[in-house]
């Protein structure tokens, strides 16, 4: 099972921290489809999605292994 | 990979938390300079609301492994003696600091640009959220610009 | 002409010092970046000989209106909410503190510059005196280059 | 009578923190040579006049009413 983490107004939005899901191996794009879908409340969100603890494009592959976190702007300091 | 240092503290940073920071640097007496950086936090009015904090969350284990990317990235760039990054989780009031950057340096030339450097990326790059809390308990999401 | 705000301090800037500096910003809540320079004393080596510490004499009134001018100017050139320094008179020993800067403005961009500015301009403009004191009580004058 | 005051390595090199003079008026330059005459302990080192808590160039005029200040290099910080 994949872990999905929500953080700052994303986990306001979905009313979740985190969730677990089983994940067939997929793109980032095609996760993102899937999460708008059955979290409607993400529906133009700004937010970037760390794969592993790591931000890039959204080509890179996710499977059951990976830890997903979904990112609003950041705004420390 | 060296143990990342601790960077988040729970609530605000206080004074005499800097002042212990700074007390501990008496005995490295290569340091000829310090700087330090303090984020506080402002009571911003939006529609006629005043803030009355910022409530911190991070995704934590990502921003550690950030914080400690950033502090080799310091050190690569810089000729530092050390520095360090504390950052708030929780509630911070008004007028109380949320971060504490620290660097220090044999000469001073280097400290300024090191320490404004530092804290774009810590802006930049840290998954930490702001949450704005005004006085009626209302409150917005935060973003850096 | 506004009274000049005393800046020399017997002895060394302590880190209760520095702390109480920033406790008195917590009730400016407009303010949202703090960046303070610390002068420490290096234990720097000459001919074999290790610094113990650095004898502080000043030109006092010139120093004050000097202090005047650079904070006149300051505040000309940056945006800053205040702006604070502080420097030791008489013996510092290595490891402590001589010299505090400290400006704060509502947003963080600014801070930086200023700081550093700020120091330049204390180092190149105040007639402020360091002898360097050896562990066997030989000295030499320090000069800033 | 003017005050002269001595600073940092130039008040150990003259034994002396200040003197009271009587000045004609005269130039800076006029005055420095005095000094250098008087204090030959002086000589070879850098130093700059203060006349009246201002640094200026050597063709200002000092009089029986100006404070004086002989100060070397500055090394505060």
């Amino acid at each position: 099972m994949a872990t999905i983490k929500y953080f700052g107004m994303l986990a306001e939005a979905t009313g979740l921290q985190e969730e677990r899901m089983a994940l067939e191996p997929q793109a980032v794009s095609t996760l993102k489809q899937l999460l708008l879908e059955k979290h409607p409340t993400l529906m133009g969100k700004d937010f970037r999605i760390a794969v592993n603890q790591e931000l890039g494009d959204d080509n890179r592959m996710v499977s059951d292994t990976t830890e997903i976190a979904l990112l609003p702007p950041f705004s420390g300091g | 990979m060296k143990k990342p240092k601790k960077v988040f503290i729970d609530g605000p940073i206080s004074p005499e938390f800097v002042a212990n920071s700074i007390q501990k640097h008496q005995s490295k007496t290569s340091i000829g300079a310090h700087s330090l950086f303090l984020g506080q936090i402002r009571a911003d009015e939006v529609d006629g609301k005043v803030v009355k904090g910022i409530e911190y969350t991070a995704y934590e284990d990502m921003a550690n492994k950030v914080f400690h990317e950033i502090r080799e990235a310091t050190f690569e760039k810089y000729e530092l003696s050390c520095m360090h990054i504390y950052h708030s989780l929780g509630f911070v009031p008004t007028g109380e600091n949320s971060l504490l950057v620290f660097v220090s340096a044999p000469h001073r030339t280097v400290v300024f640009e090191a320490l404004a450097w530092l804290v774009q990326e810590i802006k930049d790059k840290a998954p930490v959220f702001g949450k704005e809390i005004f006085e009626d308990d209302s409150h917005q999401w935060k973003e850096n610009v």
